[in-house]
């Protein structure tokens, strides 16, 4: 049995649902593996703790991969499967502001933490929606602090993943009908978001765990989408304080809004476009003003999926 | 003289009954803290203050009762982290401490470098800590303990420092040791601000314990304060700070009492 | 019983402050046989205690040599100390206070460890013989000055030392007090023959108990007379009134007279009033 | 007498070369922390340590240097808000110091209450202040004032519940009032315990200031710190851990200076 | 120009410490009319010490009462004190030690603060005076014991007080100095006419300088001779050597002796030897 141990992105949410689904059923045990699921403070975080060695393999966004395997040469992350094909990145709005188009956040203020993908991603954003990124002014916040400064008024904008904003304004009593949300996916073409992620040497040295973990993970994953309730109970056997509605729910808007995309339907789970992840590469390039363009091989790497037929949904 | 004591009743023994020191002891802290929190939660209801804003105690306490069992297990996590890192920093505070405060080269080789590294946010070295330990108990252990060491460095150097020459003479003059100078004059002197320093240190380990779990750990408090923080159920983040606070002053009060007996000689001249 | 001689020779001893050297003692010269029971007088600020930290192994001399049982002076459990200021341990009971030698004396600790009880008693008699019977189990700063004094003396003399070295031991107590135990520090040296070095400001005192009174000089001090005080032991009250005891008395009076600091007494009074 | 020491040389001066001085104090902390950063720099090099698990002193430097403009601004940001809480640190502390330190009743209702707020971890309480006060300055001086009053406070305390009561008597007989037995004995008395508590408080200082910046902030170390950890840029954020030790000792320099005039006397004893 | 008696009537004093009550004094009564020069003996812990301090104001009396010109003791900077241990600030140098009672005292505080050139030389003229000139700036701790009782002494003088207290003022300073300070003192007392109380275990000097010497019981003390000096003014040292000077002497002697707590000679010199 081989001891395995993985880094989750953020808090013990409804969106790791899949991979305690599989732990819970016992997935990783079938395939040999002996695996440790720790939640994970931000991508960057969990970028950085996957390159370090401290955990084998993690759950993150790819861009902010990307943006490691730039700025460390030499350090090569790699995806192996692609989670969130349709990126939940996005800004959130009070409806009763005056922002009705992205073009109206000229001028205006956004809280987010430092290291929020979205905030990160926001030059891409702002470059194809017209919008002078020096006009808008950044407040920097910690995550649980995001939420509650938009609905005092303190910031007229957030960014964020969609299913976290409008469910945490939820929380803090804000109705999603009263919200204005610009996803990131519908004016940027290309863009992906959280894959999971691993060392490209402990890929190439541990083939059969990572293929091993993939397949568990991908059954897990279809569990949870044939009964979201279960992959909630799961996830709630491991945080006590969330709330199981509310944890349906996003477990839900999750599924449906970044899993369950046109591209999964055509191509199956896990697997990405190569034009897309061509014209990914260079959004996130500039975006971060990065120094070198990466090899689409080096930034995803296919071999580990499991069959095309596994991984089939509807 | 024995004789005349005894015949003239020059000395007489009157003892106040236990019950009125303890009530003479309990009741201001008592009074106070229930001052506060009845300050607290009118505050909170006159303002009408949002509880993701500023909950009320008495919510606080509503959620930490409701979550009771599973907030036992977070608790004793970080109580025993919290007390394997303070005592650590004793040991370590108290070693160090000796060596700066009795020797000049060492203070001033060592002070710039100690207010160096103590004027680092400890929760910038948690993520090296977790590189090389793992996610867990270890890096919250050496989180409280890296936190705390500091004051009981200072206070104790200090106190070393400025301990009197006579009575060192004293001992010297017998041919005592320099550990039994130390043991004799140096630390006895030195206790009222080592404990004074454990007061700072106790409350500092549970800090860094808690930061540590904040952002490294499956278990205790913090754990507990994020997950409710990410949901937004604030009056338990505040049931949590809650808890805290009362271990720390229940660790105070277990040491309050050692430190009475051991240094009531220096408070002589307080006034009541 | 002892056998620890003192010897000086040419002995100088500096202090050090700020920069500033103050030099408390200069060329003293002093041979004291084992046994000997030795007063030291002079005026105010001659560099009398400061002699006995040199005896003691607290400080170093400057120049010269200083040899105490024919080595240098180091500390030891060999000594009884009592400082001209009583310095009893403020944590410490009047009864621990005077424990203290035996706890820490390289003669007497592993013993006192091993059974304490033997000590404890002899401790406890010995306070209550100077009246502190009933302040045993009181701290330092409830007893009057003289008391402090006492338990200070008791500290000194409960280990047996083989060398006392004395600060004016008897300065803060009343004449009949300090009488009775002249008399018994006297009892005590021809039994056990320690070598004493009495420090005082009591020619009555020095003459009554010392084989020797060296009279030293104002600051830096010297050694200006040795007198050997020859009258036969044991020495009583009576003695004191005789007319050879006034005239040795007398005599060394002189000595320090001449050499003293003068108070200007007229301008004290003038500026004061 | 004034004539004797004249004429027969009892009393010399002798002045030690200031330079002697300056490099017998100057030496120690400096050989010290050139021995770390060498031991650093050579740790990293001899394990081959990844820069963005531990980044070398010297790419740290290059960091800093490299940005050194934009640097400028953040480090002068949070120098303003750690000096300026630490500041208010220093009144408050003092001031309840003095009441916990001179009033038994008082410190019975108040200790508690002040441990159980020290143990709480202050970043916990920074969205709260963000929330009212607005992100920006304002919670970052409140924090760095919140962590860094009670070591004050606790010195203080101690310092003045020990001080003797016969050189208080000396005053009080000669008719002194309260304030002036305060001023001219408990005061200088206690002195090498506020310094003591200085030191803990300045560092502490920093740590808040930057906690604060951490979560809720635009400029200041902090900021910069959390822009270069999610840029990757490691050594950066060591550079920023560097440029907040190099503040703290450089604050710790200024006031060692008048500790070592005003409290001078307390150190006699000291062997070097 | 003193107008300041004091009147103690029925005065029991007593110490509380950990539930334990001492009675340190019983029953005391003095009428020490304003100018008056007292001299209080007694053995040691008889409560002296305690005394000056219920007169000084830094404790209350138990029972009876007690008034200073009239009204009750309190802390004021008409006293002049010099406490029997010399309770320097270690934190000043021995100059600064002296002008303490200028800083705080009601009548000079203004004045000092104002213009101290001239106060400032008060005090160096008479740390000069006691032979301290050369000490002026140095700490406490570099002061030989009996530098310290003359700086302490000073500190007592510097400011004029109407009443002075002095508790053992001259006991660490060798015989010639204090004879010095002795008739220093006198004329000081005989200029401005303080009332002075002086707490001594030497009777000559009680003798020499006192209009009535007190003599105290042991524990709890009580006043147990009251005796008037009526010897002419201003008095010298070889006044001292006459027969009624001798006489007085031997008669408070027997006073203290017949009510002393007596030393145990033989039992200390047994155990310790
Ligand atoms: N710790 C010290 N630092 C500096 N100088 C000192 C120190 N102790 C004593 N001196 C100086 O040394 C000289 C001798 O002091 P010492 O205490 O030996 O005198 P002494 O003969 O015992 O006087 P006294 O009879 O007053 O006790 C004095 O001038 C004093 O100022
Ligand atoms: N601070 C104190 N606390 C408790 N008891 C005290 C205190 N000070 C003095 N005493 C007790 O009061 C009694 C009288 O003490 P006091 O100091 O007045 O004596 P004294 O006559 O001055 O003696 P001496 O001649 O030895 O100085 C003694 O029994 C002493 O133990
Ligand atoms: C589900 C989810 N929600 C929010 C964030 C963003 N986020 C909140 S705090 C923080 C930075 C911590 O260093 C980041 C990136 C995320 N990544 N995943
Ligand atoms: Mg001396
Ligand atoms: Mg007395």
């Amino acid at each position: 049995e081989t001891n395995l141990k993985f880094t989750l992105d953020w808090a013990i949410e409804a969106p790791s649902a899949p991979f305690f689904m599989a732990l819970d059923k016992g997935y990783y045990a079938a395939n040999g593996l002996n695996v440790t699921i720790d939640r994970g403070f931000g991508s960057g975080d969990a970028v950085n703790k996957i390159a370090s060695g401290t955990y084998d393999l993690g759950f993150g966004d790819i861009n902010a991969m990307m943006e490691f395997n730039a700025r460390n040469p030499g350090q090569k992350l790699v995806a192996v499967y692609m989670v969130y094909n349709t990126p939940p990145h996005s800004i959130t709005v009070l409806k009763s502001s005056s922002i009705k188009t992205p073009k109206d956040l000229e001028g205006k203020t956004i809280a987010a933490p430092v290291g929020d993908a979205s905030r990160r991603l926001f030059p891409a954003f702002a470059e194809a929606n017209k919008i002078d990124a020096s006009k808008v002014k950044w407040v920097s916040v910690d995550g649980a602090l995001r939420e509650p400064m938009l609905a005092r008024g303190q910031a007229d904008a957030i960014s964020g993943f969609t299913f976290t904003s409008i469910l945490n304004l939820r929380q803090i009593g804000v109705k999603e009908s009263d919200l204005t949300i610009f996803p990131y996916s519908k004016s940027i073409s290309g863009l992906y978001g959280n894959a999971i992620i691993t060392r490209a040497d402990y890929a190439a040295k541990n083939p059969a765990v990572v293929r091993g973990f993939l397949a568990a993970f991908n059954k897990g994953l279809k569990d949870v989408i044939k009964d979201p309730a279960a992959g909630v109970a799961a996830v709630l056997r491991r945080n006590t304080l969330a709330n199981r509605e509310l944890e349906l729910d996003r477990l839900k808007l999750t599924l449906s809004g970044s899993v369950l995309t046109g591209d999964v339907k055509n191509l199956g789970l896990g697997l990405v476009r190569p034009d897309r992840l061509k014209s990914s590469i260079s959004v996130v390039k500039s975006a971060f003003d990065l120094p070198v363009t990466l090899a689409p091989t080096s930034v995803f790497n296919a071999t580990y999926l499991p069959p095309a037929a596994d991984r089939k949904v509807k | 003289m024995t004789a005349e004591a005894g015949t003239n009743g020059t000395m007489t023994v009157s003892t106040p009954s236990a019950l009125g020191l303890t009530l003479r002891n309990l009741l201001p802290p008592t009074l106070s803290i229930l001052a506060f929190f009845a300050l607290w939660e009118l505050t909170c209801r006159v303002f009408q203050i949002k509880p993701f804003i500023l909950p009320t105690p008495s919510a606080s306490f509503a959620a930490l009762i409701q979550y009771a069992p599973a907030i036992r297990e977070h608790a004793l996590q970080t109580l025993f982290t919290t007390l394997a890192g303070f005592g650590l920093a004793v040991l370590a505070g108290v070693a160090l401490g000796a060596l700066v405060g009795l020797n000049r080269t060492a203070y001033r080789a060592l002070y710039p470098l100690l207010i160096g590294f103590n004027a680092v946010p400890k929760a910038a070295l948690v993520p090296v800590l977790v590189i090389w330990f793992g996610v867990g108990t270890l890096p919250a252990i050496i989180t409280a303990f890296l936190i705390s060491f500091f004051p009981i460095v200072v206070n104790v150097a200090t106190g070393l420092a400025t301990v009197e020459p006579e009575p060192r003479d004293v001992l010297r003059a017998l041919g005592a040791t320099p550990w039994e100078v130390f043991k004799k004059v140096s630390l006895p002197r030195t206790l009222p601000y080592f404990f004074a320093s454990l007061k700072v240190a106790v409350t500092l380990a549970f800090v860094g314990s808690i930061i540590s779990e904040l952002s490294a750990s499956n278990r205790g408090i913090g754990v507990m304060m994020n997950q409710a923080s990410s949901s937004f159920q604030v009056p338990l983040v505040f049931g949590g700070v809650l808890l805290v606070s009362f271990m720390g002053i229940a660790l105070y009060a277990l040491f309050a009492g050692l430190e009475q007996r051991l240094t009531g000689w220096a408070y002589r001249g307080e006034h009541d | 019983m002892s056998h620890t001689g003192i010897d000086l020779k040419g002995v100088t001893l500096r202090y050090t402050a700020k920069g500033q050297v103050v030099e408390a003692v200069r060329d003293v010269n002093m041979d004291i046989t084992p046994g000997e029971f030795v007063a030291i007088v002079g005026p105010s600020g001659c560099g009398k205690s400061t002699l006995l930290k040199l005896i003691s192994g607290l400080m170093p001399a400057a120049t010269g040599t200083a040899t105490v049982g024919g080595q240098a002076p180091r500390p030891s459990g060999q000594v009884g100390l009592a400082f001209q200021n009583p310095s009893l341990l403020l944590w410490r009971t009047v009864l621990q206070n005077v424990l203290l030698p035996l706890e820490v004396s390289p003669k007497h600790k592993a013993a006192y460890r091993r059974d304490p009880a033997p000590y404890m008693e002899r401790a406890k008699r010995m306070l209550g013989a100077v009246g502190l019977g009933d302040f045993m189990h009181k701290h330092p700063w409830e007893l009057s000055g003289g008391m402090q004094q006492r338990a200070n003396l008791v500290r000194a003399l409960i280990h047996q030392p083989e060398i006392l070295l004395l600060d004016e031991p008897f300065g803060a107590l009343d004449a009949f007090t300090r009488e009775e135990l002249w008399l018994a520090l006297q009892a005590l040296w021809m039994g056990a023959k320690p070598t004493v070095i009495l420090v005082t400001h009591d020619l009555r005192e020095a003459v009554l108990l010392a084989d020797t009174v060296y009279v030293m000089t104002p600051r830096p001090g010297r050694i200006d007379v040795q007198r050997h005080i020859d009258l036969p032991r044991p020495r009583t009250l009576e003695d004191t009134f005789t007319e050879t005891f006034s005239d040795i008395v007398h005599e060394l009076r002189g000595h320090i007279g001449g050499s003293r600091t003068r108070i200007r007494a007229e301008e004290l009074m003038e500026v004061a009033s």
